[in-house]
């Protein structure tokens, strides 16, 4: 599936987007896989309180399931407007 | 059916243009509101020498389609345009703008807070500010999550 | 001392250009709130082919300067504008515009739409339609009454 | 004084206004002073429950006070906007 991040987790991660391949079953157990890589990534993505999901380009929540061809955004509270 | 615009482009707008379009062949139309929002040139005490819009490219679009979808659904409207611009920003340019027509006052006006509600909560845009400081990203502000309880009593 | 520009005309009015006046100079602005208002070829079921909108010259002015100082006092604003235009409309004529500019949204839109439900229920403007049954004076809406309520709370 | 009749009344009665120069305390007593003049100035004045006023081209009530030098103004419920 391909991993999206956006505005200051783009910078924090130093990652725009990327492909994983491992079979993950929802949000939660990318976020856990994620989260292996260090630190960094704990805190940003899967500790993060205010952490903000899209699957295929819609809001969604840790526990939204995912299959090989989803597309999964990361990213903070919006702040446009 | 009914006219609705969607746009997210780095090009500025033309609000009388815009209402034109939205107006155009249809004499039913009693009401339009519209919200322009700016850029400000001091944020949080801070002096702001200019700002980056940042957007996920696809999902702005679709959000701000599925938001425009809601208010028609809710009140009873002639027309609906967004537009959000994107990229590099001075103060005192244009953002976003939202226009909302009715055959009354009303409906116009309440969708119109709504659009904005949800799009300053929901679509994914992220400001980027430069200050004396240094670049920042703006925070968001949690009264703006606070907006949204109204709409869903 | 924010500026507050009144005007009851016979002239159309031109939104991008008011909105440019109220603007002018200040960059603190992050939202602008507007409102239109526009004849309608159909009220009431009945086929509107023209429009005279009688006044109370010097109270107009009057009445809605009075509305302005009450938006002001209520909301952080940074300008209001209220344009009414009066005599004979045709429909799809513009007849009304209200500008509110603030730091931020709510206070703009809050404040435009107070203007308007009080504009609506206080402000000496009469509409006689011309219909294919003749001319009338359009009644006065018990709605726009009861707007008032959720100011007064 | 000076009164003045705005729409419908103003149609209604013919007339767009006038001066009144009998003394009366306030709205109300201009108002029978009017109603006097016949059935059609009764209805669409005294009677009307609807009818608003204003005095010096601010709104008023019935028990509004009046001097000689005031501007009166009668009209049905305002329809602008």
């Amino acid at each position: 599936m391909r991993v999206l991040y956006f505005a200051s987790l783009r910078e924090n991660l130093g990652l725009a987007d990327e492909s994983i391949n491992e079979p993950v079953l929802n949000v939660s157990e990318l976020l856990d896989l994620l989260a292996e890589r260090g630190q960094q990534w704990d805190e940003q993505l899967r500790q993060n309180t205010r952490l903000q999901i899209a699957v295929n380009q819609s809001l969604a929540k840790r526990n939204t399931s995912l299959s090989a061809s989803d597309e999964v955004a990361f990213f903070p509270p919006v702040t446009g407007g | 059916m009914i006219p609705i615009h969607i746009s997210v482009q780095t090009e500025d707008f033309d609000v009388n243009a815009q209402m034109q379009q939205l107006r155009q062949g249809n004499s039913g139309i009693g009401a339009i509101a519209a919200f322009v929002g700016l850029v400000r040139d001091l944020n949080e005490g801070c002096k702001v020498s200019n700002m980056t819009l940042e957007h996920y490219a696809g999902m702005t679009e679709k959000s701000l389609a599925d938001i425009a979808e809601q208010a028609k659904m809710r009140w009873s409207l002639q027309g609906i345009s967004i537009i959000h611009r994107v990229g590099e920003l001075q103060p005192t340019e244009q953002i976003v703008l939202v226009l909302t027509a009715s055959a009354h006052r009303h409906a116009a006006f309440d969708a119109a807070q709504f659009i904005m509600d949800y799009l300053k909560s929901q679509a994914p845009f992220w400001k980027k500010e430069v200050t004396p400081d240094g670049a920042r990203w703006v925070d968001a502000r949690e009264s703006d999550e606070k907006a949204l309880t109204r709409w869903q009593a």
